[in-house]
C-alpha cells in the first residue's frame, strides 16, 4: 500500500497548493462584487431565462455504449498483461469477445444511435 | 429513442458581443440542445442613420458619409454614390479617371475577400490562415495609402472623377503586387481548400437554393454559389467594365463550401481585370476629372444605381429637388441586408457551430445592415 | 479584501520596509501593464483596424496583448467602432462585467465623440465618456495600427504608475 | 430590353394603371396607384416577359409635403430593370404588404414602418427593429422631426 | 548528470537524521509533490510561452518581445497579472461546484504524476497499475469541465461542459485500445516496465510494424481530443461558445483551468513518449534529458495541429471516433495480439 500513499499525499498537496495560491490572490486582489457584475454573461445582454433545465444533450446513447466498452476495457487490461503467458488460445477468446462487442457497435450503427440527431 | 423524456428547449443571446457575428448582429437563437430549433436576428445595434446625415449633406459631402456605408470596400461605396450623382447631373467622366476607379475598385474587391476569408477561417477555428490574408491585404492597403492617404475610409472616388491621380510609384508596386496574388491565392487554397475538415464543415452546410436565394434578393457571390450567373459588372455594366475580358465563376450546390470555392476563384478574376486596366491605362492624357463645388445642384430627378459589390448588389437611390444642394432621400442598400434576412431559414435545425459557418460564408457585415 | 493596501503601512514601520513596498509595487504594476489582455469588442470599422493591429505585420502579441472572448478574463476593452444608443447599455454591461482591474480605450473618434456622426444622427451615443470611464483616448477616423500602438503604450504608462495603496 | 421597349410593354399592358414619370433618370420610374400596388407586382413576377423575381430596394421618402414610396426592381433571367412609385398624404399613410410576391421586403416595410411611421398592411412582423427597444421619440426620417439631443450641422457657406 | 543521485543523497540525509521511516517517507513524498509541482509550473508557463512563440513563427509574427528577452518572462507577468484580478461569482452560479471544478481539475492534471517516469529512477512511485491509473486520472478532468459548465449557470457553459463530456466519453475507449495494444507486448502496466522493454531504438513502439504507428496515430488523435486542443477543441470553443466551460471565470480560477490544460497536454505527450518512443531510453544524453526532448517534440506536434486545422463539427467529432478510429483500434489490438503471439518484430 506504501505506493498508494503517494497517490493521497499527491492529491493532498494538489488541494493545498491551490487553496494556497487562491487564499493569496484573495489577499491582493480588489473585490467590488455589483448586481450588474455578477449577473451571468450571455453576450453583453440580460440572460433569457435559466440554464439550468433538462434540455437534449442527444448523447446519452453514446455514453451507454461508452459504458460497455469502458468496462469492457477493465476485463481487457488483465487479458493484455497475461497474455504473454496463455498463448493461442487466449487470443480467439478474446477475438471472439471482441468481435461480439464489435458487432454490437455495427448493430447500434445500422440502428441509427451513432447519429447526432 | 426520445420519446419517452422530456426534454425543453431554451433560449440563447447570439450577439450582440459574440467572437463570430462580424461586428454587433444578434440572434435570439431557441435550441433544442446543440440545434437551432429558431433563430431571430436582432439588428440595429450598429444603426447609425447614415440615410439621415446624408439628407443633411450636400453632395460631395455624402462621399465621406458613404465610405462608413461599408467600409470593407469603401471604394465600391464611393463609386456607386458617384455613380448615381452622375446620371443625375449628367457628368461625363474622363476616361483615365474611370480605368483609375477601376482599378481601385477591384483591389478593394480583392481587399475585402482577404477580410472574409481571413475570417471565415478564424470563425471555423484556424487561426493562421486570417494572419496570412491579412498580410497581403496590408499591401494592398499601402497602395491605396499612397493614392488617397487612407486605410479605410478613402473618400478618394469623388462626383465627376477621382481625388487625385496616383503617384509614379503606384504602378510598379502593383506590377509587383499582382504578379504575386495568384501564388498567394494558392497559398490560401493549400491551407483550407483540400482541407478535410474544413470541407466536412462547409459541404452541404447552408444550402441555399436558386429560387429561395432569389426570392430572399441574395446578390453577389452567395448568389453565383446557388448556380445563377448574375453579375452586374456583365449583366449591367457601369463604368467602363464591358472594355474587360473576365469569368464569372458558378458553382452548383449553393452549399458554404461553393461560397468559399466562388470567393477565391473572384480575387483571381479581380486580380485579372487590374492586370487588364494597367495595360490600357491611357498614359496621353492625365485627367482625373472636374469635382463639384460645395452649392452643386444636380437637376430634379431620381436615381437608382447600383453596382457589384464584393458581397452583392449595393445600390443607393437618391432623389433631387433641383433647388437645393442637398439630396432630398438617399436610400442605400446593401447585400448583405438581404443575406442576413435568409439566415433564419438557412440555420433552422443546424447546429450551433453551423450557424458561424454559415454566417462566414455569407460574407455578412453589420454596417450594411445597419446602415 | 484588498489586505495588499495596509502593505505601505505597516511596511514602512521596519527599517527598510520601504524597498518591500516599492519592489511589490514595481512587480504588480509591471506585470498588469505587459500583460493586457483585451476584450473582442468591435462594432464598425475601428474593428477592422484593430484586426489589422492584430495580425502579422503590427501584431499586438508583442506587448503581451492578447484576446479573450469572454469580458471576465480581459483587462481592457478597446471601444472600436461607433456606440450607437442602442449599443450603449450592452458596452456598459461588458465593462461591468469585467473583472477589476478594468481599463477602456477609446478607438476612434466615434467613440471619442461622436465622431463623424456627432451631426444629423438620431442614433449615435456622442461619446463613450458618459457610458463607461476611459483610460485613453485615440482619435483618428480609424486610427491607424500605430497610433492604436501609442494608445496602449500611453495605457501601459499609465498603469505603472498606479500605486498599491490606491487599489480598489 | 431597351427603355422605349421597356415603357411601351408595360403602358400597354397595364394601361392606366401606371405612369411614366420624367424625373427618372437612366432607368424607367412609374407612378402607380396604392390600390394596384399588389395586383401589379404579382403581374410583372408573373409575366413572361418580364418575369421581375428581384426585389432590389424599397425605400420611403418624405418629400415634406407627402410620403413616396419606391420600390426598385429587376428581373434576373430577363436582365431588365423599372422602378415603381407611390405617393400617399400623411394622413393615414398605409401601404401594403408585397411579402406575398417578394419574401426580402419584409425587412424594408419592417423599416418604413418603424422610422417613417408608415403603416404596412398584411405584415406578419411589424416590430422594433432598427431603433432602441426603448425609443419613444416618434419616427426620426421625418423632415420634420426633433429632439433635445439632435444636433443639426451649421450651415457653412 | 543524472538527477538521481542528487536525490538519493537528500534522501540519505534525511534517513541519517534518524527520525521514524514513516515520517521520513512523508516528507520525501511531500517533498517530491512540491518539486514536481515546481518542475511543472515551469514546464506550464514555458509552454505558454513556446506555444505563443511557435504560433508567431507560423504566422510570421513576433510573438511577446517586450516582457524579459523575447518575451521569455511574459508568461510569469501574466500569472502575477491573474493573481491580482478580482475573482467573480455570478449571482446564480452554484456556489461550491462553481468553487470546486477549477481545484479538481488542476489536481487532477497534477496527480497523474505519481507515476510519470521522467528519468531512469525519477518516478515517485512506480505503481503497478501505472498506466491504468493514468488513464482513470486524466478522466477526472472531464469531471471538472462538467463541474465549470453546470455550475456557472451559464447557457455557453454548459454546453461546452456537455461538450467535453460528449468527447472524452467518444475519445476515451480508442485510446485505451491503442494504449492495450502497447501492454500486450509488454506484459505489465507498470510504467518503469514499459519503458525498460524498449531499450533500443528499434524496440520502441512506434517502430513495431505494422501495429505500432496505427497505434501511435490513434493515441495521438484520441490525447489531442481528450486535451481539448485543435481540431477538438470544441468545449471552448471561442468562435461559437464564446469561451465554452470556462466563460464565468476570472483571475485565479481561470488561470488553474489555464494551467492544468497545459500540464494536461505535457502529461498526454509524456504518455506518449514513454509508450511509444522509449521514454528515457537514449544514449550519450542524461536520462530526463531524453524524456524531455521526446516530450517537448510531441508538445510541438500538438501545438502544430492547433495552429493548422479549422474545427470539427460535434457530430463530425463523436462520428470520427465510433465510427472510424474505434473499429480501428480493435482491429489493431487484434493485430498486436496476433503478432505478439507469432512472435513478429518481437525483438
Amino acid at each position: 500500500m506504501a505506493q498508494y500513499a503517494a497517490v493521497l499525499i499527491f492529491l493532498l498537496v494538489g488541494i493545498g497548493i491551490v487553496l494556497f495560491t487562491f487564499f493569496m490572490s484573495r489577499l491582493i486582489r480588489p473585490s467590488n462584487p455589483y448586481k450588474a457584475k455578477n449577473q451571468s454573461y450571455e453576450c453583453a445582454e440580460q440572460p433569457i431565462g435559466d440554464s439550468w433545465i433538462r434540455f437534449n444533450n442527444r448523447f446519452y446513447i453514446f455514453a451507454l455504449i461508452f459504458v460497455v466498452f469502458d468496462v469492457e476495457a477493465v476485463f481487457l487490461f488483465p487479458w493484455a498483461v497475461a497474455f504473454g503467458h496463455l498463448g493461442l488460445f487466449a487470443l480467439i477468446e478474446m477475438m471472439i469477445f471482441i468481435m461480439i462487442l464489435l458487432f454490437g457497435l455495427f448493430y447500434a450503427w445500422k440502428k441509427g444511435v451513432l447519429k447526432w440527431v | 429513442m426520445t420519446e419517452g423524456l422530456r426534454t425543453e428547449e431554451f433560449q440563447v443571446n447570439m450577439g450582440p458581443h459574440h467572437p463570430s457575428t462580424h461586428g454587433v448582429c444578434r440572434f435570439i437563437l431557441t435550441m433544442d440542445g446543440e440545434v437551432i430549433v429558431r433563430a431571430e436576428p436582432v439588428i440595429g445595434y450598429l444603426h447609425r442613420s447614415l440615410e439621415k446625415i446624408c439628407e443633411n449633406r450636400t453632395y460631395a459631402q455624402c462621399i465621406p458619409v458613404m465610405d462608413r456605408f461599408e467600409y470593407c470596400t469603401s471604394m465600391c461605396c464611393n463609386e456607386v454614390f458617384a455613380l448615381a450623382v452622375e446620371k443625375l447631373a449628367g457628368i461625363e467622366v474622363p476616361e483615365y479617371a474611370e480605368y483609375l476607379r477601376v482599378i481601385m475598385m477591384e483591389l478593394n474587391r480583392i481587399a475585402s475577400h482577404m477580410i472574409w476569408y481571413g475570417t471565415t477561417a478564424l470563425d471555423l477555428g484556424a487561426i493562421t490562415p486570417f494572419l496570412y490574408s491579412f498580410r497581403e491585404r496590408e499591401d494592398i492597403l499601402d497602395m491605396f495609402e499612397m493614392t488617397c492617404g487612407q486605410r479605410l475610409t478613402y473618400n478618394y472616388i469623388r462626383i465627376g472623377g477621382v481625388s487625385k491621380d496616383i503617384p509614379p510609384e503606384f504602378i510598379p508596386k502593383c506590377k509587383e503586387f499582382l504578379a504575386t496574388i495568384d501564388h498567394k491565392i494558392d497559398d490560401y487554397e493549400r491551407m483550407l481548400t483540400e482541407n478535410p475538415i474544413f470541407m466536412v464543415r462547409n459541404k452541404g452546410v447552408g444550402t441555399l437554393s436558386p429560387e429561395m436565394a432569389i426570392a430572399y434578393g441574395v446578390s453577389g457571390p452567395s448568389l453565383r454559389a446557388s448556380g445563377i450567373k448574375y453579375d452586374l459588372r456583365r449583366d449591367d455594366p457601369y463604368s467602363i467594365y464591358n472594355r474587360f475580358k473576365f469569368d464569372i465563376p458558378v458553382c452548383h450546390n449553393g452549399d458554404c463550401y461553393d461560397r468559399y470555392i466562388i470567393r477565391i476563384k473572384e480575387m483571381r478574376e479581380s486580380a485579372k481585370i487590374v492586370r487588364q486596366a494597367l495595360e490600357q491605362l491611357p498614359n496621353a492624357e492625365v485627367n482625373t476629372g472636374k469635382m463639384v463645388k460645395a452649392n452643386f445642384k444636380p437637376a430634379k430627378g431620381e436615381v437608382y444605381s447600383r453596382i457589384e459589390n464584393s458581397r452583392g448588389e449595393m445600390g443607393v437611390y437618391i432623389q433631387s429637388t433641383g433647388d437645393t444642394k442637398k439630396p432630398l432621400r438617399v436610400k442605400m442598400r446593401g447585400g448583405s441586408y438581404n443575406q442576413l434576412q435568409v439566415m433564419p431559414e438557412l440555420v433552422k435545425g443546424v447546429k450551433i457551430a453551423d450557424v458561424v459557418a454559415i454566417m462566414a460564408s455569407l460574407d455578412i457585415i453589420m454596417p450594411e445592415v445597419d446602415r | 479584501m484588498g489586505i495588499i493596501k495596509k502593505v505601505p503601512v505597516y511596511a514602512e514601520k521596519f527599517p527598510g520596509g520601504g524597498i518591500i513596498t516599492t519592489s511589490l509595487n514595481y512587480i504588480f504594476s509591471q506585470s498588469q501593464a505587459s500583460s493586457l489582455w483585451y476584450l473582442l469588442f468591435g462594432t464598425a470599422c475601428c474593428a477592422i483596424e484593430l484586426m489589422a493591429t492584430g495580425a502579422s505585420r503590427y501584431d499586438f502579441d508583442r506587448f503581451g496583448m492578447i484576446f479573450r472572448a469572454s469580458p471576465r478574463q480581459s483587462d481592457l476593452i478597446i471601444a472600436a467602432g461607433t456606440i450607437t444608443k442602442k449599443m450603449a447599455p450592452r458596452l456598459k454591461l461588458l465593462h461591468d462585467q469585467m473583472a477589476e482591474p478594468r481599463y477602456v480605450i477609446a478607438m476612434g473618434g466615434c467613440t471619442v465623440g461622436g465622431g463623424p456622426f456627432y451631426y444629423d444622427s438620431y442614433a449615435v451615443e456622442k461619446g463613450i465618456d458618459h457610458i463607461v470611464p476611459v483610460d485613453v483616448y485615440i482619435p483618428g477616423c480609424p486610427p491607424r495600427p500605430e497610433s492604436l500602438f501609442e494608445g496602449c503604450l500611453k495605457l501601459q504608462e499609465k498603469v505603472k504608475l498606479q500605486k498599491i495603496q490606491d487599489w480598489s | 430590353m431597351t427603355f422605349e421597349e421597356l415603357t411601351t410593354y408595360l403602358t400597354e399592358k397595364f394601361g392606366d394603371k401606371l405612369e411614366l414619370l420624367e424625373t427618372g433618370k437612366f432607368e424607367p420610374f412609374f407612378l402607380i396607384k396604392k390600390e394596384n400596388l399588389v395586383e401589379i407586382c404579382e403581374a410583372v413576377k408573373t409575366d413572361d416577359k418580364l418575369l421581375i423575381d428581384f426585389l432590389c430596394n424599397i425605400g420611403a421618402i418624405d418629400t415634406g409635403e407627402k410620403f413616396e414610396i419606391v420600390y426598385n426592381l429587376a428581373s434576373i433571367k430577363k436582365n431588365i430593370r423599372f422602378d415603381l412609385k407611390l405617393v400617399m398624404e400623411y394622413e393615414g399613410a398605409e401601404v401594403d404588404s408585397v411579402q406575398e410576391v417578394w419574401p426580402c421586403s419584409n425587412w424594408y416595410e419592417r423599416e418604413m414602418w418603424e422610422l417613417y411611421g408608415i403603416n404596412i398592411k398584411n405584415h406578419d412582423n411589424l416590430t422594433r427593429f432598427l431603433l432602441p427597444d426603448e425609443w419613444d421619440q416618434g419616427h426620426p426620417m421625418l423632415k420634420n422631426w426633433d429632439a433635445p439631443d439632435f444636433k443639426r450641422m451649421p450651415e457653412v457657406e | 548528470m543524472e538527477l538521481i543521485g542528487i536525490f538519493k543523497y537528500l534522501y540519505e540525509q534525511l534517513v541519517a537524521t534518524g527520525i521514524p521511516q514513516v515520517w521520513v517517507d512523508l516528507i520525501s513524498l511531500v517533498a517530491s509533490a512540491v518539486i514536481i509541482f515546481g518542475v511543472l509550473a515551469l514546464i506550464a508557463l514555458f509552454l505558454v510561452w513556446w506555444e505563443r512563440k511557435l504560433s508567431a513563427d507560423f504566422q510570421q509574427r513576433m510573438g511577446p518581445m517586450l516582457t524579459g528577452w523575447h518575451g521569455l518572462i511574459q508568461t510569469v507577468a501574466d500569472a502575477i497579472k491573474l493573481i491580482q484580478k478580482e475573482d467573480i461569482t455570478p449571482t446564480k452560479a452554484d456556489r461550491p461546484v462553481f468553487f470546486w471544478a477549477p481545484i479538481i481539475c488542476f489536481v487532477a492534471a497534477f496527480a497523474v504524476y505519481v507515476t510519470v517516469p521522467f528519468g531512469e529512477g525519477l518516478i515517485v512511485s512506480d505503481l503497478n497499475i501505472g498506466i491504468l491509473y493514468i488513464v482513470a486520472i486524466t478522466t477526472f478532468t472531464v469531471i471538472s469541465l462538467l463541474m465549470a459548465g453546470w455550475g456557472s449557470n451559464n447557457k455557453y457553459a454548459l454546453l461546452g461542459g456537455m461538450r467535453s463530456a460528449a468527447q472524452v466519453v467518444s475519445y476515451e475507449v480508442p485510446m485505451i485500445v491503442a494504449i492495450l495494444s502497447v501492454i500486450v507486448f509488454v506484459g505489465s502496466l507498470s510504467m518503469v516496465d514499459i519503458v525498460e522493454s524498449q531499450a533500443l531504438i528499434y524496440q520502441w513502439y512506434i517502430f513495431r510494424m505494422p501495429f505500432g504507428p496505427i497505434a501511435f496515430v490513434i493515441f495521438i488523435i484520441a490525447a489531442t481530443a481528450e486535451t481539448n486542443r485543435t481540431p477538438f477543441d470544441l468545449p471552448e470553443a471561442e468562435q461559437e461558445l464564446v469561451a465554452g466551460f470556462n466563460i464565468e471565470y476570472s483571475g485565479m480560477k481561470f488561470a488553474m483551468f489555464f494551467l492544468a490544460e497545459f500540464i494536461n497536454m505535457f502529461t498526454v505527450s509524456a504518455i506518449g513518449a514513454t509508450l511509444f518512443l522509449g521514454g528515457w531510453q537514449g544514449p550519450f544524453l542524461p536520462s530526463w534529458v531524453w524524456f524531455l526532448v521526446k516530450t517537448f517534440g510531441l508538445v510541438f506536434v500538438f501545438m502544430w495541429f492547433r495552429w493548422t486545422y479549422p474545427r470539427l463539427r460535434v457530430d463530425q467529432l463523436m462520428e470520427f471516433s465510433w465510427k472510424f478510429l474505434l473499429p480501428l483500434a480493435f482491429a489493431n489490438l487484434i493485430l498486436a495480439g496476433w503478432m505478439k503471439y507469432s512472435g513478429w518484430f518481437n525483438w
